[in-house]
């Protein structure tokens, strides 16, 4: 099997959500962009899996996946928790702390 | 510890027909079973004091500051006189406390080395130590914040006897650090000047920079000989590269100029006098700023094997003596020009011990005579400052001879010593160094002798606008002569600086120093040695004289004392009055001096504050990055992630 | 616990399927830790309100004293294995090493833990209710939170939150292949995000220094992630000692590889706050309440460089080259950005937070030392041992220092802003003075343990030839020591502004916190050998 | 670093320039569709043209309507149910050859979770009120 493809495709995905993070305000945007990179590391793991020919890349996969939901759960979580007081979802917003 | 030099018959390394000392260490019993009381006594009395806080304290501080280094002193004086009692070869004894750090192949210990070397600066310290914290209970009598005071000069005393006595690298370090931090604590001890704030730190900061050649210079010491320790280093030394001898030499060399205010890293030493005059005399004339000549000689098992650092210490001394002295000539402050004194006279001792064995034993001997006499007449201005309400400007002074009697006839034997006036313990010990340099090279004994010149100018100077001429007092003083408690220090440290030349009688100072550091080489001179003193006693003289012509001789008549700028105009006027000299010496000389105080002031520490305003500078740029904005931290941390995959594949893919 | 075990657990004919083994009892601390953390769940849901506070914390504490028990007893029964001087067994089918430095680290941790168990559990400073929010539900200045806060309300869930925590640090050092390591993280993350935003007091700073710390998180972890699955598509396996067989018997690098050891190294360098990856700690250090601060500065850094250390020893040891000047490139960005920032700031926990940048860059200078796979029976200092010691050193200064920040207070809670300071030295000696040696000691002045952990780490850096950086690294203490002296120079040369700061009297909760932060600083300062001594008897990483 | 295996590595080094230059395209995709769509498109905005399409109709409100939190916290337990079965799935499919352990280790598994649903039915979350 070429894995080329597939790794291409995780690689663009990666990227995608790599430069989402950067450029979009909504912090849920960019929470889904993180969940973007996380599928596309998932993607490779499964090909790379392919590749070699045996299940370790799978069964990361699904812990990736768990690790993701609960991921959601905190994150979504502190994320409502800005805007019930904020008014706000924008990253941007949220920069008392500096210097 | 003790066993690490097993042989008996220590290997004599040979270099120039002088027997490098190996340090061969013989176990501690009978008195000096106690030689770590020296130390934890002091240490005792700092942790009682400053813990127990200064409310509780202040009934008995003072008391117990000055017990507890007396104690000290009275066991040094009984092992001194018990080491006396031994054989040559069995003068170094070594006491193990403890294992301070054992970890894998190094390790160092809580070790003490109580050798000849040791024993002067522990009768130096103590014993000068002692009188300054007699001295201090009446000067500071009015202080409210003085059982805080003890607390800290306690502290001072231990570190600094820590300091002599660690028989290793390490140990010194820690000792350094030690007199480091006391020595910042009693700059500030009147933080609320901001001068004394600002001054301490300076202090603090330019120490650093030398404490950055202490640690590589020990770590260096560690990688090249696998041990921190005296005795072993001091056995293989001579088998060790020059290039190795040679940094380590320039990195010691770093640390002491830092500690010993030598030039480029003198500054601090002038700003340091905004502490109270004790500390002046303990710390910043005395001992801690001594450290530096103690390190050099010390690590004499280093220097012997490298020219190059020795010529670096050499050039050190001679530049920072003649520095300090033409700074000491232009200074009006009392205890300022003193310290430029001290400048000098540690320039000599640097010069000294970068003569390596022609000069290791008399940089201690004018050490220990400096000591007595510096620390004599720094209590002196600290008598003169108590009698004048604490003005140090001496042309607000003039005619105390009368006023100050015991403080001026104490004054006066400091005075006489330090200018090298026949038979006073600095003629014995700078008349020493002066002909050892001018064996090592003309150019470098002739600016050794210039600054014995100059520096009776400047302490002549010193001592008649203080002590002679017309009365120029601030409106409502009143001198009055200082309380017993300060002058019996005064007197006692007057008869040694009179008497310290006896320790060169029967070569003993000399002899006695062998086992630490060597036996005397002495070069092959042009003249006999009785030639040189003649030389030295005429440029002294001469200096004395032009201080006569230019400051003693031109007072002004019938000034008023009640007005002070006229006064101080008038004092200016007389001083720079006649014109013969002003435009020969006076003017020029003045120019000079005021280059270098600039040079001084905007130069050397525009470098330091320079570097610290850069850092801030960058510190205040580099901040702005921390925008608030996550999405901007997220921004560096992808390119931390690009910086560190290029940097992975530019080196593995080329 | 069962599904931890990742290796060869599905393969591709069910029929050769067989059941795991878990090592019950090399496993016992962490696994103690978890039930601690269940137990607390439990009594969050059943126990009465009033009685929550005593026995969560009780809970909390016998749990980790139990575990730390445990650990020693673990630490006795470790046995030497393969021929690299390591002690200690792998155990859960391959996931988890349980071997000298991970006993050390656990150890370490639980410690660590115990301590910021007491400042969680502190009461008195905020007159009667912890230093967290009563409702976190409850919106920022409305009636909602006004009332939470007259009732007397806590969340008591903050100890549950710890302990998932601790339970996530202690697997992270000890985990032996990537996907474990991965859980770890989050495991070890996803509760501090949620304990960053529970400040009673300055809600919104607290929330947003969540928010950040979140965010920035999960970036990380992705990038960390996607070098797992790099590393799996070179190696073809999970397993560290693989990866390791693999990347031995390579010639030449290979991209993959690379890639891979780099975006690993971005996630771990994240948590362990290495420049450039450090933007998240000023802000979140000063954001989050003070006591989860030290405990995250103190015990997060501790786990962090366990893992990093066993990943690139272990994983990575052949490709040693490859890495170190990676290493050293972060490690100067990091002292430099730590010691040079920390110089202008204002805000108390926001000096300290760039100090601890500063302290990541110095264990790093000590991590490119001599090799860890040193040859048996060489008794050098390796810089595993030189590393495990500046942690124990890093992280008692780090906890004791924010235990002190915490009692110095105005009417709006900790008086964090440095003008607040000065002065402090006359209005509490015994304070100053004890924050005063905290700072000196992360100066790095003899006699504190600071001194000796970073003599520790910069003689391997020496010995293992990285002499340039040792000098960069002594160069930029010099600059380290300035900041701190002058917190020093504030508080006891400078008047008090306004009506000064004043010092609560903390319960004897946090004393302890204090006094053990103290005492641990002067003993490792003046006595290090037992502690290196145990550091050089963890031996090495087994694999 | 390993100067002999030149060709090898060029070799294998080449396999993955195609990655290379995907990551590469990627990364301008992205840009050339928002700068494309930038270029091209003209800015004459009028009120009516900036509501959100709905349709035909005004839409009402903000985009960011508020749901009631318990949807939110459903959502919740539905992934922890979700999350749970993909690892029961495979187990259930060797467990019968394990024995009476396995399925209590797996007991301790599902245990985890039955905690954290008791603590959400002790705080009132179950409740649909």
């Amino acid at each position: 099997m070429d894995p080329t493809p597939f790794i291409g495709l995780s690689a663009i995905l990666f990227t995608i959500g790599c430069i989402g993070v950067l450029v979009r305000r909504n912090a849920i945007v960019i929470f889904m962009c993180v969940e973007l990179m996380l599928n596309a590391s998932n993607l490779a793991l499964v090909t790379f899996a392919r590749v070699h020919g045996n299940l370790d890349g799978q069964v990361a996969a699904f812990f990736v996946m768990v690790v993701a939901a609960a991921e959601v759960v905190v994150g979504l979580a502190i994320i409502m928790t800005i805007f019930r007081t904020r008014r706000s979802a924008s990253v941007d917003d949220a920069s008392l702390l500096k210097y | 510890m003790t066993s690490s030099s097993a042989s008996l018959f220590p290997r004599l390394a040979e270099e120039g027909g002088h027997a490098v000392p190996v340090i061969h260490q013989v176990p501690a019993d009978g008195v000096f079973a106690l030689l770590w009381v020296i130390i934890a006594l002091p240490a005792l009395g700092a942790a009682i004091i400053l813990l127990g806080g200064g409310n509780r304290t202040k009934g008995f501080a003072h008391l117990l500051g000055c017990a507890t280094v007396l104690g000290s002193f009275a066991i040094s004086l009984v092992s001194f006189f018990a080491l006396l009692g031994r054989d040559e070869t069995d003068r170094s004894v070594g006491q193990f406390l403890w294992t301070w750090v054992d970890a894998g192949s190094f390790r160092a210990d809580m070790a003490l080395l109580y050798d000849p070397l040791s024993a002067l600066f522990l009768l130096l310290i103590t014993g000068v130590g002692s009188l300054i914290h007699l001295y201090s209970i009446g000067y500071m009598e009015h202080d409210e914040r003085r059982a805080r005071f003890f607390g800290y000069l306690n502290l001072f005393v231990a570190a600094m006897l820590m300091l002599v006595l660690s028989d290793n690298y390490l140990g010194v370090f820690l000792g350094w650090e030690g007199v480091g931090l006391a020595s910042y604590l009693l700059i500030g001890f009147w933080q609320h000047k901001p001068s004394a704030a600002v001054a301490a730190k300076k202090a603090f900061v330019v120490n650093r920079v030398g404490d950055i050649g202490m640690a590589l210079g020990t770590m260096l010491v560690f990688a090249t000989f696998g041990t921190v320790a005296f005795a072993p280093v001091s056995e293989v030394a001579g088998e060790a590269p020059t290039a190795t001898m040679t940094a380590l030499g320039l990195l010691f060399l770093l640390a002491a100029c830092g500690k010993s205010a030598q030039v480029p890293l003198q500054s601090w030493l002038l700003d340091a006098m905004e502490g109270p005059t004790p500390v002046s005399a303990l710390i910043h004339a005395a001992t801690m700023v001594t450290a530096g000549v103690y390190l050099v000689v010390r690590s004499n098992f280093i220097y012997d094997y490298t020219e190059v650092a020795q010529t670096a210490v050499v050039v050190v001394g001679t530049v920072t003596l003649l520095w300090g002295a033409i700074i000491g000539c232009a200074k009006d402050d009392i205890k300022k020009a003193l310290a430029g004194s001290t400048m000098s006279q540690i320039g000599y001792m640097m010069l000294a011990a970068g003569l390596g064995p022609y000069g290791y034993a008399f940089a201690i001997f004018h050490l220990l005579t400096h000591g007595f006499f510096k620390a004599n007449m720094f209590l002196g201005a600290g008598s003169v400052m108590h009698a004048m309400n604490d003005d140090v400007d001496m042309r607000h002074y003039g005619a105390l001879q009368k006023a100050v009697p015991v403080t001026f006839l104490t004054f006066a034997m400091g005075y006489l010593a330090i200018i090298g006036f026949p038979g006073f313990s600095g003629f014995w010990s700078k008349d020493k160094i002066i002909e050892a340099s001018f064996g090592e090279s003309t150019l470098v004994g002739l600016c050794a002798l210039v600054g014995a010149g100059i520096t009776a100018f400047y302490m002549t100077r010193v001592m008649l606008m203080t002590f002679f001429g017309q009365k120029r007092w601030e409106e409502g003083v009143h001198p009055h002569e200082s309380p017993k408690i300060m002058t019996v220090p005064l007197i006692v440290l007057a008869a040694l600086s009179v008497l310290g030349g006896l320790l060169l009688f029967g070569d003993f100072v000399t002899d006695w120093l062998t086992p630490a550091v060597g036996a005397v080489a002495h070069h092959e001179l042009a003249f006999a040695p009785w030639v040189f003193s003649l030389i030295v006693t005429v440029v002294v003289a001469v200096g004395v004289t032009i201080a006569w012509l230019t400051v003693g001789r031109n007072e002004v008549p019938r000034t008023a004392p009640q007005n002070v700028s006229f006064v101080t105009r008038a004092a200016r006027a007389d001083l720079y009055g006649d014109a013969l000299n002003e435009e020969l010496l006076m003017r020029p000389g003045d120019r000079f001096v005021t280059g270098l105080v600039g040079f001084d002031d905007k130069g050397v520490d525009g470098v330091v504050n320079g570097t610290g305003t850069a850092f801030a500078g960058m510190s205040g740029t580099f901040r702005k990055l921390q925008t608030g904005y996550v999405r901007s931290y997220a921004l560096s941390v992808l390119s931390g992630a690009v910086l560190v995959v290029v940097a992975l594949l530019a080196v593995n893919l080329t | 616990m069962t599904t931890l075990a990742v290796s060869p657990l599905l393969s591709e004919s069910v029929g050769d399927f067989t059941k795991p083994s878990i090592e019950y009892f090399d496993l016992s601390p962490l696994l103690i830790i978890i039930g601690v953390a269940l137990a607390g769940v439990i009594v969050e849901a059943f126990v009465p309100r009033r009685l929550r506070y005593v026995v969560q914390t009780l809970v909390a504490v016998v749990g980790t004293i139990a575990a730390l028990v445990m650990t020693v007893f673990v630490a006795l029964g470790l046995e030497p294995r393969g021929d690299n001087a390591g002690f200690g067994a792998i155990a859960a089918e391959g996931a988890i090493a349980v071997d000298g430095p991970t006993v050390f680290l656990w150890g370490t941790i639980l410690v660590l833990t115990l301590i910021s168990v007491f400042l969680f559990a502190e009461r008195h400073l905020e007159g009667g209710v912890t230093a967290f929010a009563g409702q976190a539900a409850a919106l920022p200045g409305t009636e909602a939170e006004r009332e939470a806060s007259t009732k007397g309300l806590e969340h008591t869930e903050v100890f549950p939150l710890m302990m998932f925590a601790v339970a996530g640090m202690l697997l992270f050092p000890a985990s032996n292949d990537l996907i474990t390591m991965f859980v770890a993280l989050e495991i070890l993350s996803l509760p501090l995000y949620l304990l960053c935003g529970l400040a009673r007091r300055r809600r919104l700073l607290s929330q947003e220094a969540a928010l950040k710390y979140f965010m920035l998180g999960a970036f990380s972890s992705g990038f960390f992630l996607y070098g797992i699955a790099l590393v799996y598509g070179y190696a073809g396996s999970m397993n560290l000692g693989d990866i390791a067989e693999a990347v031995s018997g390579t010639i030449g690098a290979d991209p993959l590889l690379l890639g891979g050891i780099g975006l690993l190294a971005v996630g771990l360098l994240f948590k362990v706050g290495a420049a450039p990856f450090h933007a998240w700690t000023p802000d979140v250090y000063q954001g989050a309440p003070t006591a989860v601060t030290a405990f995250m500065a103190a015990c997060t850094k501790v786990a962090a460089f366990g893992a990093l250390l066993r990943l690139f020893y272990v994983g990575f040891g052949a490709a040693r080259w490859d890495w170190t000047p990676m290493i050293w490139v972060v490690a100067i960005l990091t002292m430099a950005t730590g010691c040079v920032l920390a110089l202008t700031q204002s805000d108390i926990k926001r000096m300290l937070a760039y100090s601890s940048i500063a302290h990541a860059g110095f264990i790093l200078t000590g991590f490119v030392g001599l090799n860890a796979v040193a040859t048996p029976g060489t008794a050098e200092l390796t810089s595993l041992q030189a590393v495990l010691f500046y942690l124990v050193t890093y992280g008692f200064m780090t906890i004791g220092a924010f235990a002190v920040v915490t009692v110095v207070r105005d009417s709006s809670g900790e008086a964090t802003h440095l003008s607040r300071w000065s002065g402090l030295g006359k209005e509490s000696p015994f304070v100053a003075g004890v924050f005063a040696f905290f700072l000196l000691g992360m100066a790095g002045i003899p006699l504190t343990s600071g001194f000796t952990g970073k003599w520790a780490v910069f003689t391997s850096a020496w010995q293992g030839g990285a002499w340039p950086l040792v000098v960069v690294a002594a160069l930029l203490s010099a600059v380290a020591a300035f900041f701190y002296i002058r917190v020093i120079v504030l508080m006891y040369f400078s008047d008090p502004v306004g009506e000064g700061p004043t010092v609560v009297m903390p319960s004897v909760l946090t004393t302890i916190v204090i006094a053990v932060g103290f005492a641990a600083t002067v003993a490792l300062g003046v006595v290090p050998g037992p502690v290196l001594d145990l550091a050089a008897h963890a031996g090495q990483f087994v694999r | 670093m390993a100067g002999s295996s030149t060709t090898l590595q060029t070799a294998y080094f080449g396999s993955y320039v195609p990655l290379l230059a995907i990551i590469v395209v990627g990364v301008l995709l992205v840009f050339a569709m928002f700068g494309g769509n930038a270029l091209l498109r003209p800015s004459h905005a009028t009120p009516e043209k900036l509501l959100t399409y709905e349709c035909g109709v005004d839409p009402v409100g903000e985009g960011w309507a508020q749901t009631h939190v318990r949807y939110y916290v459903y959502a919740y337990l539905y992934v922890v149910f979700a999350v749970d079965a993909v690892f029961l799935f495979p187990w259930a499919t060797v467990f019968a050859g394990l024995g009476w352990v396995s399925v209590a280790e797996m007991g301790v598994f599902i245990g985890f979770i039955a905690v954290g649903l008791v603590y959400a039915w002790r705080k009132g979350v179950l409740t649909w009120t």
